[in-house]
């Protein structure tokens, strides 16, 4: 193998300065890829794959990183030594990178087409427009010559993500390497995005390194895989050998995550008095768009004649992809957003026609987990006063002096340590950081809580540890739970009923066993083909 | 907000400002004193407010304004004789051209400088530039400007000390003028430089093999440009109609000492007719700010 | 950056050394202030005065400014009919500078021109006060001026009035200027320059200076800088600090006189020993380097030169125990001392003016008495100058600065001291009684009725805060040979100016 | 997600005041940007006790004396226009001056920051009235509303802080409506309203601490440009008036001896200027250190970096 690999890394160690002096961040990694040939490397977030992709691509910021040692060779040349000029005319033209985030990676003030342009004319020179309307058609965008000089706003998700890929094309380059590519996509994007990395790839007889923490990416694209896990290499060799006989315990935790998802639910599925908590219907909201100068805006419908109820202590899945209307749906039941029509009935009462006394018993009752674990803690407030918040909005919830054993037993309850209260967000990672979203969630005793996408953006682990986490919960403090989600193997473990929303739409509900058996809608069907393992895979996951 | 509505509400400012001048401008002491000699008897005084009309009720001299300003007349300067309108206009030119040269270089050195700095926070770099930008924005301008010719005129003997003239003569004021924006934009650029670095579109950039002076002045710098903008127009707002040290000092016959001028001399029409003449100005910049905006992120076009 | 800035300075520097060099025969004053109009009848505004006095407009009658000695120009004699007429004869072949032949029609137009409705004509309002001139030609070059009153100075008075031609307009204030005088307005740039060139067909001895060019800088080191690189030959007025070379810097008695003025009336000022305490307790030899050293300490508002000036009066000295001493007095007989007096000054009224206050403050603190000072632009000033006073019951001394321009204590004492003086704050009927008995009177008796009403003032009612006969300072370049003299304040005479070579 | 975050959990956990504390203890400039304010502020609250007559009582014998070690300690740094020590009349004057600098920019801080909050978290017919007025200001002189105020409220010092508050205002309510319209945008807002907060309590708690950093960076370099304003409005008599003075006053009144005293304006000026730089230094620094994305660069480095 490593007679014909076009990259090669060898003993890697690489340490970041931090307040406490070096830490180690990567250290005696290697690993190598051939032409044509596929890499993938897993692990967690903070385990180091991003760190050591950041090295072959002379991008880690330095400092605080620093290159203690080690080789990266391209074809047998050195990458670290050499003069930074010669290096980074080897980037985009000779390796290439895409990112997990293309909307924050692409620039979002210059056209999408100068920005896949420059890449030719960085190294080539001349005008790259040609060859960059060649790329974007390559890459599945429709009408390419127009949506050159359009911006980054202007693409959905998996159309930036193509735009990434035509950018990190457009010189041919020998080496990919693709960084989380698709999981902040959609599932049925994601399958479609990898489908073209391969095509490519069979074009082009590029290396591609992948780097993911999703079993089932690693699944459908790995010739070879390298596990990571706290800076180190704990596992390599090719998937199937891997994954049947998993040697490193953590790949094994990883592995064993699966299945644990799926027995989520027949732990908790108990019979609960139904009583119908949550009654929405003919919801529809409509969203006035600005116009241009001296034009009028425009309607669009993102919510359309939407009708459900919830019984308390069960779990609603709403599941949909980006532009579906789900997340609306999720503000509009929280009382952020105004519907355009149609009633929302909390315990009987109508939520947009509530007294002040009601309203307050709604927000207390009602609580909201969102997608961006990142987004959704204030920065520079510590974790005491995150968790506090609900009780400090709502004074009478609880004295005052109770907040802070309040807040250490609610931390202690999402698996959280006391002494973290003075601590700010930015000291924690997502998962940690979603556990502190649920905490704070569950400070006011609440009765229902809509997760918006609430683990989407985590690694399976913590996927796993977070749905534990809310299904425990539901058991001991008997709460409801309405699910967003595109990620169907979650929903699948959570929910007792899951409507699936399409463009604004409820194209399909009912019973969750019933659904996954029998899906009757197509969009429903693809949806479900889309997501989860290989067949192969997941058979071989079970049998662990 | 479209292009029209925010033109409309410019309107109402002119006017509320306009207004507002003018009655509160009457608040500020009996023109009398000033136009007649020191020893002008009580009555000459109330003959002269009569012959100015100033003994009518300010509200009735608003609308007899109102009403000559329709037919073109914006009054004449009690001091010259002379419409206000063309005073103003004659020296107007004179700040904008001196003010123009003076934001561009202390905008092109911002940008370059700041972002030098934002390259390496607390690099040497950095230290050098915010010193001397922030020096430069805190010292009295006066003080700078008889500083800068004393040295440079009469002791060096580089430069001529103040007037109108070719480029030589523009070297001193334009510098003086430089200063503070130079200080405060750079201080600016800087913020706004190391948050846009960090930005992940930054790697990407680099991971296609963009040379680094493209990454931070092409790919970076348009992105941190809002903030930038902002204080900019500002700074051009307030230079505007607050040039007057400079003006004074080398002699530029601008249209801040000549408002200045009238405001100490009670010359009301000099007064509206200048503030008319920098208010337009500065509501349009702020238009064209607005427009900016749009231009330097196409995200904001719809929005 | 550098492809802009490098060349370019070395262009400039080469642009703006040649362009100094001018022709020999023109010379450049600069200014503190660009005239708001060059309206002969607003001549009294130094920025006007001193482009058009004697360069393009004269006056019937001159005062010589060392001997202060009236001395005929456009007129060549006069004589007083009776109490109200004046006839006076004028010089002959003379023409304005638009080629009108300057006679009594001309004087006349011009007198009728001063006497306007429209536009605040200073020279009327200041000089003439209430008294209305017809003029009468007699012939060709004879005229009478009526005055609708007595006045036994009318002669004295026409040295101020500018004789226009009657060409100028009579609407609003004139930017363009035409007289007899020996220069013509050329041209007058906005805010920039004027420009004044010698005429071809002047009536009298042609001056040395050709062209003159006339630019405004409002700070005293630039206007000093320029003349010390050459960029001017003549700085009418800079600040003391900056006349700081002998070869070129001149200080002259510039007939000002300064003053802080009491009210009198309130107390604890009306008593006079506090007044003289005051007085007692500056140091004003010490303090005379804030405003310049030349100047003279002052026991009246008039300078020698001005008829009624009184010679013996001399300054009280500095003797602060004497001064301590006067205000325990007073304070043991009741006067309230201990209120707070308040010091009224004005921005730049004179260079220093401000540290003077401060100076005072600190000084007659040391002598017991409190004080605040409270400084107004001009236009705050003057309310505190006339009257009605804004606050009538408020103790103040108040700075003042008088210029008597046309030689007689009557344009001083009357406005100043009388009880019915605009800027008064003394009520002495005794001063009231020397100043009625002056005014109509004329040679001996009216000096030594003024001269009495100073020594009163001086002496018993210890009226003002009495300080100094200021000096101005000019700058001139070893290009141009000129000297400064008292009339500089309010005029430039080009033909005194002579080239150096 | 983010890579330079290796070690989450193995942060020690201290209080953030103690850990600013120590951070700046490593960093000379800011340490001597705080010991300089630390000075200022002494000087502030003592000055009249430590200097004594010779900064008050004129001493015509030593006019605009030289900085010198001739007349004594008092006279080190020269003397003014009335031989006075300028030593001490810089320490005399950082009371006023301090007080009316940082009475202005508190106050147009606040008056600012606040309408910009209300601007930038309700658009509307509210916002636009706030926008519009702010037009409004900067366009109108600021010698006229230094007359208008003194003529309609008179002289002393609250007017004179009010009229120079007012005329900063635009500078930082722009600044803070920007930054509101951006951060109000954030899932943590949408969060805390979903939680049943009012308008109130997300502008207290969510959107006041993240805006002012900036403000702080703003106000920095504000405090030059108000003692220089107010030392030019001395002369409507709004200003400070003898025997009070700011350093501001006495730059103006060294403005004439510029040619031949030129410390009597100089000195005052740097006095200006090293107040101003360490407060922007400070400022800066607190913005980076309590920045989570940026306060890597205050950990000790121990090997120069490499690519």
């Amino acid at each position: 193998m490593s007679n014909a690999a076009v990259l090669n890394v060898e003993g890697l160690k690489v340490s970041f300065l931090t307040e406490t002096g070096r830490v180690t961040a990567v250290e005696e990694v290697g690993f190598s890829v051939a032409r044509g040939e596929t890499l993938v490397i897993l692990g967690e977030s903070g385990s180091g794959k991003s760190v050591s992709a950041s090295v072959v691509m002379d991008i880690l910021e330095c400092p605080p990183g620093t290159v203690d040692s080690g080789r990266v060779t391209l074809d047998g040349t050195d990458l670290l030594g050499m003069e930074p000029k010669t290096r980074r005319g080897i980037n985009g033209a000779r390796i290439a990178m895409i990112f997990q985030d293309p909307l924050s990676s692409l620039n979002p003030v210059y056209s999408i087409g100068t920005q896949i342009a420059e890449v030719v004319n960085v190294h080539q020179g001349g005008d790259g427009r040609v060859r960059a309307i060649e790329l974007l058609g390559r890459v599945g965008i429709p009408d390419p010559e127009t949506r050159f000089g359009q911006y980054p706003h202007q693409f959905s998700g998996g159309q930036r993500q193509r735009i990434m890929i035509a950018m990190a094309l457009a010189m041919k380059p020998d080496v990919l390497i693709a960084d989380e590519p698709t999981t902040a996509l959609d599932v049925t994007v994601q399958r479609q995005i990898l489908d073209l990395l391969r095509e490519l790839q069979d074009e082009t007889g590029m290396a591609i390194v992948l780097i993911t923490h999703d079993l089932a990416v690693a699944a459908r694209m790995a010739d070879r895989v390298v596990v990571m896990k706290d800076g180190r290499i704990v596992e390599s060799g090719d998937l199937p050998t891997v994954a049947s006989a998993p040697k490193h315990p953590y790949t094994r935790a990883l592995l064993g995550a699966i299945p644990r998802l799926e027995q989520a639910r027949q732990a908790a599925l108990s019979g609960v008095e139904a009583k119908v908590l949550l009654r929405v219907e003919g919801l529809s909201k409509d969203y006035d768009l600005p116009g241009a100068p001296f034009r009028a805006g425009r309607t669009v419908a993102a919510l359309r004649d939407i009708s459900f109820s919830l019984d308390a202590g069960t779990t609603l899945g709403v599941v949909g992809e980006s532009g579906s209307g789900k997340s609306t749906l999720a503000r509009v039941l929280m009382g952020l957003d105004q519907p355009s029509g149609g009633t929302v009935q909390y315990d009987g009462i109508e939520l947009f026609d509530m007294s002040p006394r009601d309203r307050r018993r709604f927000h207390r009752e009602v609580q909201m987990v969102f997608q961006d674990p990142f987004g959704s803690l204030n920065p520079r407030m510590t974790i005491e006063d995150i968790l506090c918040e609900p009780l400090a909005i709502q004074k009478d919830i609880l004295p005052r002096r109770a907040w802070r054993d309040r807040a250490a037993e609610l931390l202690e309850l999402v698996g959280l340590q006391t002494g973290h209260l003075a601590r700010r967000p930015g000291q924690f990672s997502g998962g940690q950081r979603q556990r502190i979203a649920v905490a704070r969630a569950l400070a006011s005793q609440p009765r229902l809580i809509i997760c918006d996408e609430a683990v989407s953006a985590l690694d399976v682990q913590i996927q796993a540890q977070i749905i534990e986490l809310l299904a425990g919960l539901r058991q001991s403090l008997g709460l409801s739970y309405i699910f967003i989600t595109h990620d169907l193997p979650v929903v699948r473990s959570l929910a007792d009923q899951i409507i699936v929303m399409n463009q604004g739409r409820i194209v399909e509900a009912g019973e969750t066993g019933g659904l996954f058996a029998s899906p009757a809608h197509p969009y429903t069907r693809e949806l479900l083909a889309a997501s989860g393992l290989p067949d192969w895979m997941a058979e071989v996951v079970r049998q662990l | 907000m479209n292009l029209f509505r925010r033109t409309l509400l410019t309107l109402f400012s002119l006017v509320g400002l306009f207004a507002l001048v003018f009655f509160l401008s009457r608040v500020t002491g009996d023109p009398s004193y000033l136009f007649l000699p020191v020893d002008a008897s009580a009555e000459a005084r109330a003959a002269f407010s009569r012959a100015q009309g100033f003994d009518q009720p300010v509200s009735i001299q608003f609308f007899s304004y109102l009403k000559s300003i329709l037919n073109g007349d914006f009054g004449t300067s009690l001091r010259q004789q002379r419409p206000a309108m063309d005073i103003a206009l004659e020296a107007f030119p004179v700040t904008l051209r001196l003010i123009a040269v003076s934001l561009s270089i202390a905008f092109a050195g911002a940008l370059l400088f700041g972002c030098l700095a934002a390259i390496r926070p607390r690099g040497i770099a950095d230290r050098l530039i915010s010193l001397v930008s922030l020096a430069g924005a805190s010292a009295p301008d006066f003080w700078v400007a008889i500083m800068l010719v004393l040295v440079f005129s009469v002791k060096l003997d580089l430069l001529p000390t103040s007037g109108l003239g070719g480029p030589a003569y523009w070297v001193l004021p334009v510098f003086v003028l430089v200063l503070r924006p130079f200080g405060l934009l750079g201080q600016v650029v800087r913020g706004a430089m190391i948050q846009t670095l960090s930005a992940p579109f930054i790697k990407t950039a680099r991971a296609k093999g963009v040379a680094e002076q493209r990454v931070v002045f092409v790919h970076a710098l348009r992105n941190a440009m809002l903030p930038v903008v902002t204080v900019a127009g500002d700074l051009t707002a307030s230079l505007l109609n607050g040039a007057v040290i400079v003006e004074t000092v080398f002699g530029w016959p601008g249209i801040g000492g000549v408002m200045i001028n009238a405001i100490l001399q009670r010359d009301f029409a000099v007064i509206q007719a200048t503030i008319l003449v920098t208010a337009v100005a500065i509501l349009a910049l702020n238009i064209v700010i607005d427009l900016a905006y749009g231009w330097l992120d196409p995200r904001l076009r719809t929005a | 950056m550098r492809t802009v800035f490098g060349p370019g300075i070395l262009a400039g520097i080469l642009l703006a050394t040649s362009a100094i060099v001018a022709s020999a025969q023109s010379i450049t004053v600069v200014l503190p202030e660009e005239p708001p109009s060059l309206e002969p009848c607003e001549s009294k505004h130094s920025s006007v005065g001193r482009v058009i006095i004697r360069n393009v407009t004269q006056s019937l009658t001159v005062i010589e400014p060392t001997s202060g000695a009236l001395e005929p120009l456009l007129a060549t004699s006069w004589e007083q009919l009776d109490e109200l007429t004046w006839r006076f004869k004028l010089r002959e072949g003379v023409t304005f500078s638009d080629g009108a032949d300057f006679d009594a029609a001309a004087v006349a137009t011009a007198i009728e021109r001063l006497q306007r409705e429209d536009i605040v004509c200073n020279t009327k309002q200041q000089t003439l006060g209430g008294v209305e001139l017809t003029a009468t030609p007699v012939d060709a070059l004879t005229l009478d001026i009526t005055t609708s009153e007595p006045v036994p100075i009318l002669p004295t008075m026409m040295s101020v009035v500018q004789v226009s031609a009657p060409s100028m307009p009579i609407e609003g204030a004139s930017r363009q200027p035409v007289g007899t005088g020996p220069y013509t307005l050329t041209s007058w740039k906005a805010g920039e320059s004027i420009s004044l060139a010698l005429r071809g067909d002047y009536w009298g001895d042609k001056p040395e200076v050709s062209d003159a060019t006339f630019v405004w800088r409002s700070e005293s080191a630039v206007r000093a800088a320029m003349v010390e690189k050459g960029e001017a030959d003549i700085a009418l007025v800079i600040a003391g600090v900056d006349a700081d070379d002998p070869q070129m810097d001149f200080a002259y008695p510039n007939g000002e006189t300064t003053r802080m003025r009491i009210s009198t009336k309130v107390p604890p000022l009306d008593d006079v020993r506090v007044r003289r305490a005051m007085n007692l307790a500056l140091d004003l030899e010490a303090m005379k380097p804030i405003i310049g050293s030349e100047a003279q300490l002052a026991s009246q508002l008039v300078g020698p030169a001005v008829n009624g000036f009184d010679a013996d009066l001399k300054p009280f000295g500095y003797d602060p125990e004497e001064a301590a001493a006067l205000v325990k007095a007073a304070q043991a007989d009741g006067m309230p001392v201990d209120q707070t007096i308040t010091i009224i000054g004005r921005e730049g009224i004179y260079p220093g003016s401000t540290e003077i206050l401060e100076a005072m403050q600190a000084l007659w603190s040391e002598i017991g008495l409190t004080t605040e000072i409270r400084t107004f632009d001009t236009g705050n000033w003057l309310r505190y100058q006339n009257r009605p006073f804004p606050e009538p019951d408020m103790p103040n001394v108040h700075t003042d600065q008088h210029d008597n321009l046309l030689g007689d204590a009557t344009f001083t004492l009357f406005n100043k001291y009388h009880s019915d003086g605009v800027n008064s704050t003394l009520h002495d009927a005794e001063v009231d009684a020397l100043i009625e008995k002056g005014e109509p009177a004329t040679g001996a008796a009216r000096t030594e009725a003024f001269q009495a009403a100073f020594a009163r003032i001086h002496d018993d009612l210890v009226a003002d805060v009495f300080m100094y006969h200021m000096v101005g300072y000019t700058r001139v370049s070893p290009r141009v040979i000129w000297k400064p003299s008292v009339s500089t304040n309010s005029e430039l005479d080009l033909s005194q100016v002579r080239m150096a070579d | 997600m983010s890579q330079t975050d290796p070690a989450p959990l193995a942060r020690p956990d201290r209080a953030a005041p103690f850990r600013l504390g120590r951070m700046l203890l490593r960093d000379p400039a800011p340490l001597l940007a705080t010991c300089v304010l630390l000075v200022i502020v002494f000087s502030a609250i003592f000055g009249a006790e430590l200097v004594g007559e010779t900064a008050t009582k004129p001493n015509f014998a030593l006019r605009n004396a030289a900085p010198q070690f001739e007349h004594g300690f008092a006279y080190l740094l020269g003397a003014d226009n009335l031989g006075r020590s300028v030593m001490g009349r810089l320490v005399l004057g950082a009371r006023t001056t301090i007080a009316i600098a940082a009475g202005a920019v508190v106050l147009s801080l606040s008056i600012g920051g606040a309408l910009g909050l209300v601007a930038g978290s309700r658009p509307g017919l509210l916002s636009d009235v706030i926008m519009r007025l702010t037009d409004i200001i900067m366009a109108f002189p600021s010698l006229l509303i230094a007359l208008i105020v003194l003529y309609l409220l008179g002289p002393g010092i609250g007017n004179l802080v009010l009229v120079l508050a007012v005329t900063r205002i635009p500078v930082y309510l722009r600044t803070v409506r920007a930054e509101v319209m951006e951060i109000r945008r954030r899932p943590f807002v949408a969060a805390a309203r979903s939680m049943g907060a009012g308008q109130g309590w997300i502008m207290r708690k969510h959107l006041v601490p993240l805006v002012l950093p900036t403000l702080f960076t703003i106000a920095a370099v504000d405090f030059a440009a108000v003692i220089i304003a107010e030392s030019g409005l001395s002369f409507l008599g709004l200003g400070v008036q003898p025997p009070d003075f700011t350093w501001g006053s006495m730059v103006a009144s060294g403005r004439g001896y510029i040619s031949s005293a030129w410390w009597l304006a100089a000195l005052p000026g740097v006095m200006i200027l090293a107040t101003t730089l360490s407060l922007a230094v400070l400022a800066n620094w607190v913005r980076l250190a309590t920045d989570p994305a940026q306060s890597w660069r205050f950990f000790r480095a121990s090997k120069g970096s490499s690519t």
